[in-house]
């Protein structure tokens, strides 16, 4: 099967992308394969100044998911283009620059930072649920969505993603406010906000108290949520959420994804972005399929 | 670190609630130091999404023992494990106790920390080493008799006097660096007793290394979720990564709480 | 530890009510035990003529969790106050009857023609997403909220509990109109909506295209959004999704719910509800706590 | 219908892709009649929450014998039990194939649709029966020579032609309608295969129970997920729950699409 899609003007090598802050900036995930193979790499949620994120705990095990709180620990974006851009450069990775910022500014500021970059695609987080000052405060309402994105929009020369939250009533809305905002493409869902208590101490497990759900747990309401939104807009969207497998994978390009994330999946098994590149090539083979843009948006509703 | 799949050789009690699990490494398993970890996938149970952190007890002839403690259900499944099952571990993990020019080792353990002392006292055998541990109760004594026969003293404590001196280990610990008989600490256990040996190592001006816990993700230093506090320039704090840049870390840089 | 707790007036045995949809009528499950042990019975959503809900397949498996899809068959509210509802009253159990409509008139006739029976309490569904027509349309929005509560509550005489959808952004506002609305109490999480796509076939699972999540997959949403709704109003909040032991329970208590909600785990285990009851009362034991009632609220965040 | 918990007594392959679990039913288990379901547990798997229903292949001197084709992940589990684990299942559920009065019957079953046939043809042994088994080929044959042991003749159909008949089970089973020696059809298989026996049942106006599959949640009636479409009155249709009011129903009743 023919694995390369085209994601808003930039051509991958397959559609999967290792999602932002399971996959730190790729150096770790080198150690055990050559992450160069990958379709792209959205790196750790970058902004302005480095950012310390929340004390611990800030991990703990749900069923069949996870609850993080780690609140955006990154280096800052100068750090970044110093030490990490260069060097995924040179592996010959995609690079998706996945940005957070407290204010409009920020994020303007953000886009027109890494614009003049050697970054394939800026992934706007709009949806960290784990920082109180921003990220989801823009990302829950379709109007601060639209005007986010379109503020953004202007100071941006690169493709630019928005990444929304889950945490909604209506995703349709939301995608749809981020493409008349001037997305070139979406991608979904972050995590959906949630707690654990220690029953014992009476206490959260979080220190932050509320952490973003994730893995395959959540991987149902992704998979609804990533076809509402296709359905809702004409520009290519990026789904995760729960992803483990080939399988896994094909189900959200069928729902129309262009390309997908993988995000938890890797924190047990540091291969999974492979193995679910590996799986969606035997997918094609046993069912015959040729070029994998034939699943995008191939479910059958008659 | 790599990814290994290991045959379970054997799983015994150690004591009341820990279990020894014997591992046979494969052919290219990389070598460790002790204080690294293993982070093992929870058996059979795809609710268990996570891997859990456990020392190296022991590494010899190719054969990987862990002491785990029965806590929640990931640790019961990995213990329930029958030989001959395979155990999918990232192996070696982490940056361990550094033997460095130290002569006379005080290794100091609390409960389940005392499980990474035990590879640690055999790899520095060589020094001149002490070591004491304590323990809740009598009958969560482990280990203690393997780490004799490194050739070194130990001295146990029980919480309540069932076994050897009533009392915390930083009686004898404190008695021992009075005495001036320690150029360095390494120690694990439960963050009070840490903090107690990161003041007494500061007091006495005694170099000590920690091992300290935390809820991992990847075990590998790409999630960022198992931070501890550390002193950062200018009285500032930062954080570092329990996974990649400990769990052993220089005393001076912990801050507890 | 005693067990007894008050629920907007009506004195609950023990904490633990089984949940809408899971537990039919009671009679299936009182082959196994004495239904009438439990805090209380919340029957099959009833509406105001049979309905015979959605085609096949209605259920499939999700990791840690499953997705339904009936759409609210059930034999009408007639059927059911003529052969169940004297049944549940002999066997002495506080009948909870969850009802629902297509129009605020449908819950508005709900709530007076209930009113009239033997029942305990009205759990007015507007949540449930498997049904075109209603239901859900009411509940995402604070404003919808506040409007049907106010009007049925002028209809309903029996204690009112408002069953809230989780697939909202805001809980806590929710929660807050539908007790300006005249609730008496709430109850949450009704189902998450999701979805599964079979990739053999290209198609979706289930026949209904999407279905509510529930389960412990889920569990970590909506022991956050009890949280958060437990803070935002001062009526007795009633909190499910994803119980299945005693722990669990308890964990819901301490976030600020009076009681408690079993669904999916009926499913799987027909004595879910009384081991959950058991479970609590060990942890009662375990830590010392007198009075079941002492750990509602009591999560420590100091 | 009650909760039990069978210890696994063996489990050996049946053809390429099914397996024959046997399980020791513990004292006190209720009578069962064939068409009946168990609802298993998956073992040892906390994300697979849902049971799976297996319909009994044989019940006789405690022993309850199912016939599991490894299909997705929760068979495969049930299948890799190990004698001594334990199984937790519903059991017995259901309301199965009903004798009455028939004299000569026809058992027509198509792939793993054969197994409840199995317990059937055991019980009813003192009618006149004859089976029509349908595979996808050779290799997937079962339970046939276990059916003749009954004394009933089988007829086997492939649908490649690799062993018996070359094509479909309606072929037989139409030739002994054809010649009116039939009295009664129960018939258990994929859709396709029990329209057209639910067809030629109505066109030679003999009676026929079909058993119905459908994915299931409690599988005692309670949650209505397990629905199928049956005729009500004026020409309308309705729903009936397949684990509590089936899975066998009268073919009359059932309404396929
Ligand atoms: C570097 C390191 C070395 C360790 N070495 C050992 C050892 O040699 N022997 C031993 O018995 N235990 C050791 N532990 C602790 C061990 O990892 C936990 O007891 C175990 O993860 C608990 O898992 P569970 O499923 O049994 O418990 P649960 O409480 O059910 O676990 C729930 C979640 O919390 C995490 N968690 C709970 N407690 C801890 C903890 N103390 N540390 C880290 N994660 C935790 C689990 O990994 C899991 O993700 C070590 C921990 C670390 C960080
Ligand atoms: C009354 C009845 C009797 C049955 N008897 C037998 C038997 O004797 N031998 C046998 O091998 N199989 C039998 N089946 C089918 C068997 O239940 C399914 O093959 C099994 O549930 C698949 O589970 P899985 O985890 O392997 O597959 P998956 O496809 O991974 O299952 C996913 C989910 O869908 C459900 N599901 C998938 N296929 C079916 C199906 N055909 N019927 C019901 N639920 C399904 C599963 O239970 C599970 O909840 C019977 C089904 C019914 C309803
Ligand atoms: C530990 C952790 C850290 C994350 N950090 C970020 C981040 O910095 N920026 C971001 O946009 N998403 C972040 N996410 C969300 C993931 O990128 C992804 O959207 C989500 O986890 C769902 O996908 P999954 O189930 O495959 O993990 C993080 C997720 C995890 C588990
Ligand atoms: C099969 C099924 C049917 C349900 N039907 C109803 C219903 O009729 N009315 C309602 O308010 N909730 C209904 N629910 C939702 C549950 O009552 C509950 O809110 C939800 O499942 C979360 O709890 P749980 O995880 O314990 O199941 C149904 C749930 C399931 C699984
Ligand atoms: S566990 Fe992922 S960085 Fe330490
Ligand atoms: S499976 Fe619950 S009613 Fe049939």
């Amino acid at each position: 099967m023919k694995m390369g899609v085209n994601l808003c003007g930039v051509e991958l090598k397959n559609p999967v992308i290792a999602a932002s802050g399971t996959f730190g900036f790729g150096r770790e995930y080198d150690e055990f394969y050559d992450v160069g193979g990958l379709g792209g790499i959205s790196v750790k949620g970058l902004t302005r100044l480095p950012r310390l994120g929340n004390p611990p705990h800030r991990i703990t095990e749900t069923p069949a998911g996870m609850l993080n709180s780690v609140g955006l620990q990154n280096p800052g974006v100068e750090a970044f283009l110093e030490k990490d851009l260069p060097w995924l450069l040179e592996k010959g990775a995609v690079v998706v620059a996945n940005a957070a910022g407290s204010t409009e500014d920020d994020y303007c500021y953000m886009a027109e930072r890494l614009s003049g970059t050697g970054i394939h695609i800026l992934e706007m987080n709009i949806s960290c649920p784990n920082v109180k000052e921003g990220g989801v405060a823009f990302g829950t309402k379709p109007e601060s969505v639209y005007k986010i994105t379109k503020a953004v929009r202007a100071h941006c020369t690169k493709p630019l993603m928005v990444k929304l939250s889950p945490n909604v009533a209506d995703i349709a809305e939301v995608a749809l406010a981020a493409q008349e905002g001037g997305a070139d493409a979406i991608s979904l869902i972050n995590t959906l906000t949630g707690m654990a208590v220690d029953v014992r101490t009476r206490r959260p497990v979080l220190a932050n108290v509320v952490g973003g759900l994730s893995g395959p747990a959540v991987r149902p309401v992704a998979l609804r949520m990533c076809w509402q939104a296709a359905k809702a807009v004409s520009i290519p969207v990026v789904g995760m959420g729960g992803i483990e497998s080939g399988e896994d994978a094909i189900a959200f390009l069928l729902v129309g994804c262009t390309a997908v994330q993988v995000g938890t999946a890797n924190l047990h098994n540091p291969y999974a972005c492979m193995d679910v590149i590996r799986g969606m090539e035997e997918y094609g083979e046993k069912y015959g399929v040729q070029d994998v843009r034939e699943l995008i948006g191939a479910l059958r509703l008659d | 670190m790599k990814r290994l799949t290991a045959k379970v050789l054997s799983c015994a009690p150690l004591n009341v609630e820990m279990g020894l699990l014997a591992l046979a490494l494969p052919a290219g398993a990389e070598a460790a130091v002790p204080g690294q970890f293993a982070h093992i996938a929870v058996p059979g149970d795809r609710a268990h999404l996570l891997r859990r952190p456990i020392s190296l007890y022991s590494v010899h002839d190719g054969i990987l023992e862990l002491g785990i403690a029965a806590k929640g259900e990931g640790t019961q499944r990995i213990l329930a494990a029958k030989p001959g099952e395979e155990i999918d571990l990232l192996y070696p993990l982490g940056c361990g106790f550094e033997k460095g020019g130290l002569e006379r080792i005080a290794f100091v353990g609390g409960g389940i920390g005392v499980a990474p002392l035990r590879f640690a006292m055999e790899a520095f055998a060589d020094a001149r080493c002490h070591a004491v541990f304590g323990f809740r109760s009598r009958d969560l004594l482990y280990a203690v008799e393997a780490c004799e026969r490194t050739g070194a003293p130990v001295t146990v404590c029980t919480d309540d006097g069932s076994a050897g001196v009533h009392g915390l280990v930083t009686g004898p610990l404190e008695e021992m660096l009075r005495r001036g008989e320690v150029d360095g600490i390494m120690a694990c256990g439960p963050t009070p007793m840490l903090r107690a040996v990161q003041a007494l190592a500061l007091q006495y001006g005694v170099p000590a290394q920690l091992s300290l816990e935390e809820h991992m993700g990847c075990g590998i230093g790409a999630c960022l979720t198992c931070n501890c506090k550390v002193k950062a320039k200018d009285g500032e704090f930062g954080y570092k990564r329990v996974c990649a840049d400990g769990p052993v870390f220089p005393a001076e840089e912990v801050v507890f709480g």
